[in-house]
């Protein structure tokens, strides 16, 4: 008797905190989240990916046994596209993330290709590199700067406050091309290799989902998803080999 | 501020008329005072260089607190080269610019041929503070959001041109750096003038030309050349400015790709700037060094106690390098894509100024035989003049060779070539203006042994920087590099770090300099009107000179400055307003 | 004090030239057909010169120490024959070594820069740009493509700004980051700079020559040995200037179509 | 400084002005070697026809300089100490006035020539040939300006003592003015054979 109406007392405890904390972790509480998943692939030839010539940096080149390809356009098994970002463009679109986004230089290349972050999402960008790169993020909306790391120098901290695609450049290294992804959702997806993605954590509504790519540009699709249900969405980019 | 007090409103007033004062000892010494602020920047510039370069990943405390671009106090490639562009900009405008020419031409240049002041005063405390503010803008760059300028002090188009894509310090670093130097041409004018109509029309009565002493010769020459010189630079910046910030193409040609942004300009051409830039590029390096021969000209028979040797030819020699100047700039250009033809028309005048340089160091030689030489420090600082002259003027003879110099340009053996023949010749021209003239400018002689430990320091200290740079040119190292990770450059990284050690002991040396300028500017013995025995004018007045230079009178003028060596009635010379009859020379 | 400066500038006199002399610094070997008259006229020019330098300081330094005293009752020496030795000492000697450099140096440098390239060498676009050097090669068709300027993408690797969807002749177009090139055949350069000038140094070729922005400039050369050295930027270019290099392969005939190949199939 | 001046052969003002004319020479020596370097480097050179008032104001700085000369002819400055310039300053002043109108005047001409050619949508940056033309002008405008400083200067000194007194300055001030006109001379051939 005691002991029950204790148990009873925390649940209402915690339920009423709950709610007051948010409305929608407590609706979330009720209704499971739902999920959407889907490949992206390509109809027509796609650009033929060119081999990076690193001779210009040995300290780089002996890092790769086989030459790396340029990755502005990369296809998966049975033409899938690998690096293409899907995100709720409209719909719910989640809290702001606050982890940051780790973004690197490793044998001059750019990892990940394309680093994607909320707005105000904190950036930290890392050298691993013998040689100095210089970052250039070629932003528009947001404030351009372009900056050189030497090897050894302190990781670069920074935000931006607007939504872009922006592409990220080394001048010392011009084969060293990357995209910053500034999306004002939390909701988002970068394809794999095999062109999957999947957006998990759904509450049940109304979406526009977005999947853009950096040669290819941008598609949008709408999408119900249910209660703990999951929707399937397939985008298909038309591509030209040149 | 407006009180009713009147001794409260006269004071501001006072003041104001000390700062923007007309006197030209007063301006002359400001123009000091601002070169010697510059040289120390300039200095510690090129102090973070050379670190930099021996030890690329050393951290420097407070750097990363003061500069965006040297983030956790690492030197970042970028911020080299703006240390690089400052350092030189700094040196050759504000330096051996300003020192030499207008500052002790400004100071003793009136006195000399017996005037009272410049010819405008006002013009000349214009030019002052003009060149200040310009030396303020250009700080100033230092700490704008795109960082400081980077495209070194020859700014070429279109890097210099082109704006912020084309990477850090190309934003409002180099706007201000351009304006900076536009006024800076006002200013250097505005003195020029000054200088061409005080020589011109102020000279005492007897003071002929061919009576005014050897520096104010070079004073003068000097004015002409940076008169010419600085009116083509100014409308150079001018261009360069309305290409920044105007969308004009006189320098940016068509299709230029700059970090992936096709650029909006058109038939511009990059070679058109350098062409400008060197007609005024070249002279300016005479600009430095001339005051340096008038004043070692000068200084020379006083101190051996006998006459310059050939002091007719020495002028004409001046005068034929002053022309000669207009006519070479072109051999800074011999890779440049400019017509290769061009290139041998270039060489030929630039190695026939050699002669005339040739000739003037064979008369100070010449000089040295059968002295009684006087070793006081601004003796020694001549002494180190000629020498250095030598070893910088001999590596002319590979760069104005373009076959030689189709291996040599670009590399350290530049940068060792017209370090010494620029910047160490003008540097121990104005040493030797320093130690000389102190007295007079300001009553008071500077302490001999410091004076002398300075000179042997500094004189060994330049050697060990700037002759093994040579070697490094012969050996194919680049010059403005801010690390060597090129496989064949690697190997010279220990003869750098050699040059970063005698580097900083050379200016460790220069520590003395500083403490024997303020301590002798407050506890020097009080100077005599005369101290070195000398004959020119600026003697035959107190320590300091009035304000009015001569005290009320105008000196009348009977003999020429280069009276020494002979029997003269206070001693072996005879000052220029000595009335008594011209003797003839006691010299076997 | 004056003995003092007399030693020292003797000691920096000796050191220095014998530093010269020992080429401990030196140019590194030449592999160019052409490079040899440079060398020549170099190291001619550092005997000359170098004599005129050892024998200015040493004079200077024996005066200073010769006439150092000025306490005796000796009187001052006028030079004999006042400034007129000088003067003609001046113009004959430097005088003839400029004759004597300009008569010889103007040929060789003609040779290199004037002269045009021979007819059948093969011909080499190289786009210089911040911070690298790339090199095309015209490919099995022999045909270079247009450039277009407003077609270049580095992130798909069009460094030159070709258009290989409507330009047949650029589709076969080789880009290569290093020069190879086949040994003892005159290879003509053309020089395109896509930003802001830069230079091309090969210091084993002797050659150097800036890219100017807005202009195409042809330089020629023959490598006479099986090399493998580096192409770096003498004109300061940007942040990475210091960086700026690519590898210069001389190979043998055969090598090079091998070399081609793997290129083209690429 | 004025005492040394007496004693000196010729006036620093003088010698100043002359000094600045070289300079000013050379400085427009190097703007004209760079239009035509530059309209030689490319074939984007765009010719456009001179707004016509350009005639207008070189007539208009023409007059100026002849007034001017009455002025001076008419001032004190050439009559010897003993006749008082006093009687003759009233009507060279007012040719002086003058001068200083068309001045004025032909700066106003200038940008109405600046304002037709914008109108024509050909502003500094469009074409090489209108960054010339904006910039030669401006810069003989900015020079001009100076002049008219100097003519106004000569005014004020003429008031306070008379024309003798002010000789010096009145002599450089017209040296200078006349250098105008012949600059504009020269600069409005070249913009007519190249533009």
């Amino acid at each position: 008797m005691h002991k029950s109406s204790f148990s009873v007392l925390a649940i209402v405890v915690l339920v009423s905190s709950a709610a007051s904390i948010r409305a929608g972790r407590f609706t979330a509480s009720l209704v499971a989240p739902g999920t959407v998943e889907g490949t992206i692939s390509y109809t027509g030839t796609p650009p033929k990916m060119k081999p990076i010539d690193m001779a210009k940096e040995p300290s780089c080149a002996k890092q790769h046994a086989t030459p790396v390809m340029t990755e502005s356009v990369v296809t998966g098994p049975s033409n899938t596209l690998e690096y293409v970002v899907v995100y709720v463009s409209a719909g719910d679109q989640g809290g702001p993330a606050s982890q940051p986004v780790r973004y690197d230089q490793k044998g001059c290349e750019y990892i990940p290709h394309v680093a994607v972050m909320g707005v105000n999402q904190p950036l930290e960008i890392y050298n691993n590199d013998q040689t100095s790169h210089n970052i250039h993020p070629m932003a528009r909306v947001n404030s351009e700067w372009n900056k050189s790391q030497p090897p050894g120098s302190p990781a670069i901290k920074t935000t931006y406050d607007k939504p872009e695609f922006i592409p990220v450049k080394c001048n010392v290294h011009p084969w060293m091309h990357g995209y910053f992804a500034v999306l004002s959702t939390s909701r988002y997806s970068v394809s794999d290799g095999n062109g999957k993605f999947s957006l998990k954590g759904l509450p049940p509504g109304k979406y526009t989902l977005t999947a853009w790519q950096e040669k290819f540009g941008t598609q949008t699709q709408d999408v119900t998803v249910s209660s703990g249900g999951t929707a399937k969405v397939n985008f298909t980019f038309k591509a030209t080999p040149y | 501020m407006n009180s009713p007090d009147s001794s409260h409103t006269a004071r501001p007033a006072g003041i104001w008329r000390k700062v923007f004062s007309l006197d030209h000892k007063v301006i002359g010494r400001q123009y000091l005072d601002l070169s010697l602020v510059a040289v120390t920047t300039g200095m510690i510039l090129s102090w973070l260089m050379r670190l930099h370069l021996a030890w690329p990943t050393r951290y420097i405390p407070f750097l990363g607190a003061i500069s965006r671009e040297a983030t956790g106090g690492i030197i970042t490639p970028e911020y080299y080269l703006s240390l690089m562009t400052m350092h030189g900009t700094i040196m050759v405008f504000f330096v051996l610019t300003t020192a030499p020419f207008a500052g002790f031409g400004n100071f003793i240049l009136p006195i000399q041929i017996g005037a009272e002041d410049m010819a405008f005063p006002r013009f000349n405390m214009m030019s002052f503070w003009v060149t200040f503010v310009a030396f303020i803008v250009l700080v100033a760059a230092f700490f704008v959001p795109e960082g400081p300028p980077l495209s070194g002090w020859t700014a070429y188009a279109p890097l210099s041109a082109v704006g912020k894509d084309a990477g850090p310090g190309q934003g409002w670093g180099q706007t201000l750096w351009v304006i900076s130097i536009g006024i800076f041409c006002i200013g250097q004018l505005l003195g020029s003038l000054n200088f061409i109509a005080t020589t011109l029309d102020l000279r005492t009565k007897g003071m002929t030309l061919a009576r005014m002493p050897f520096s104010t010769w070079a004073w003068f020459i000097t004015a002409v050349i940076g008169l010419i010189a600085f009116s083509v630079l100014l409308p150079a910046c001018v261009l360069l400015l309305l290409d920044r910030v105007a969308g004009t193409s006189f320098f940016i040609p068509a299709g230029l790709v700059i970090s992936d942004r096709l650029q909006p300009h058109a038939g511009g051409s990059p070679l058109l700037w350098q062409h400008l830039f060197w007609f005024f590029g070249h002279p300016e390096v005479y600009i430095a060094i001339l005051p340096g021969f008038g004043i070692v000209s000068h200084v020379l028979p006083a101190v051996t106690r006998k006459p310059l040797l050939g002091p007719r030819v020495f002028i004409v020699c001046m005068a034929a390098i002053a022309f000669l100047s207009y006519t070479v700039w072109g051999h800074h250009m011999f890779m440049s894509g400019m017509n290769p033809f061009s290139a041998t028309v270039f060489s030929v005048p630039t190695l026939i100024i050699t002669i005339p340089a040739a000739i003037t160091t064979l008369l100070w030689i010449g000089t040295l035989y059968g002295a009684k030489m006087r070793f006081n420090t601004a003796a020694l600082f001549c002494l180190g003049f000629i020498s250095v002259f030598v070893s910088g003027g001999i590596s002319g003879f590979f760069l104005a060779q373009p076959a030689i110099d189709s291996y040599l340009h670009g590399t350290y053996f530049v940068v060792g070539h017209f370090h010494f023949v620029m910047g160490v010749a003008s540097m121990f021209g104005i040493f030797v203006g320093v130690y000389f003239w102190f007295p007079k400018m300001f009553g008071r002689m500077m302490n001999e042994t410091l004076g002398k430990w300075h000179f042997i320091l500094t004189f060994i200290g330049v050697y060990c920087i700037f002759m093994p740079m040579h070697w490094l040119g012969l050996a194919g190292n680049v010059r403005r590099y801010s690390a060597f990770t090129v496989d064949y450059m690697k190997g010279s990284i220990p003869l750098h770090r050699f040059i970063t050690v005698a580097a900083l002991f050379t200016g460790a040396a220069q520590l003395i300099f500083f403490y024997n300028l303020f301590r002798s500017r407050f506890r020097g013995e009080i100077a005599p009107a005369n101290p070195w025995q000398a004959t020119s004018l600026e003697w035959t007045t107190s320590s300091p000179p009035p304000h009015d230079n001569f005290g009320g009178h105008h000196p009348v003028v009977y003999h020429g400055p280069n009276e020494y060596g002979v029997a003269g009635k206070d001693g072996d010379y005879i000052m220029q307003n000595s009335p008594e009859p011209e003797p003839v020379a006691a010299a076997s | 004090m004056g003995k003092v400066f007399a030693i020292v500038v003797t000691i920096i006199t000796i050191v220095s030239t014998a530093i010269f002399v020992s080429h401990h610094w030196w140019m590194p070997p030449d592999v160019s057909l052409l490079g040899a008259g440079i060398d020549h006229q170099l190291s001619e020019t550092m005997v000359t010169s170098g004599i005129l330098f050892v024998v200015a300081q040493l004079v200077l330094a024996f005066f200073v120490w010769r006439f150092a005293d000025n306490n005796d009752q000796r009187k001052i020496k006028i030079f004999p024959g006042g400034a007129t030795p000088m003067v003609v000492g001046a113009i004959i000697l430097v005088g003839a070594e400029i004759l004597a450099l300009t008569l010889v140096g103007s040929k060789i440098w003609a040779s290199i820069y004037v002269a045009s390239a021979d007819p059948n060498s093969l011909k080499i676009d190289v786009q210089a740009e911040q911070f690298a050097y790339y090199f095309r090669y015209a490919g099995p068709d022999g045909k270079f493509g247009a450039l277009h300027p407003e077609l270049i993408d580095e992130s798909s690797g069009n460094f030159f700004g070709l258009d290989p969807a409507n330009d047949t002749a650029a589709r076969d177009d080789i880009v290569a980051a290093t020069l190879a090139v086949p040994v003892n055949t005159p290879i003509l350069l053309e020089l395109h700079a896509k930003d802001v000038s830069h230079a091309f140094y090969a210091p084993e070729l002797r050659l150097q020559q800036d890219f100017v922005p807005g202009l195409v400039i042809p330089i020629h050369f023959t490598a006479t040995r099986l090399i493998k050295s580096e192409i770096v930027c003498t004109q300061l270019c940007g942040l990475g200037h210091y960086n700026m290099r690519a590898y210069l392969e001389v190979m043998s005939a055969d090598d090079f179509k091998k070399w081609l190949n793997e290129q083209s199939g690429q | 400084m004025t005492s040394l001046s007496v004693e000196s052969p010729a006036s620093p003002a003088q010698t100043g002005v002359w000094v600045g004319i070289a300079a000013i020479t050379m400085s427009f020596a190097a703007y004209s070697s760079a239009l035509i370097v530059r309209q030689g480097a490319n074939p984007d050179w765009v010719h456009f026809t001179l707004p016509p008032i350009l005639f207008v104001n070189t007539l208009v700085v023409v007059a100026s300089s002849a007034t001017l000369y009455l002025a001076r002819a008419r001032s004190g400055a050439k009559v010897d100490q003993s006749a008082s310039g006093g009687a003759l300053d009233a009507p060279h002043l007012t040719w002086l006035y003058v001068t200083i109108l068309l001045g004025f005047l032909f700066l106003a001409g200038q940008i109405m020539a600046w304002r037709n050619l914008a109108g024509q949508g050909l502003t500094l940056a469009s074409s090489p040939s209108s960054s010339f033309f904006y910039l030669l002008t401006a810069m003989h405008g900015l020079h001009l300006l100076g002049g008219l400083a100097g003519l106004l200067y000569v005014v004020y000194r003429v008031r306070r003592s008379s024309a003798e007194r002010a000789a010096s300055a009145y002599k450089a001030a017209s040296l200078y003015w006349h250098f105008m006109t012949v600059l504009w001379l020269y600069l409005f051939a070249m913009l007519a054979t190249r533009i």
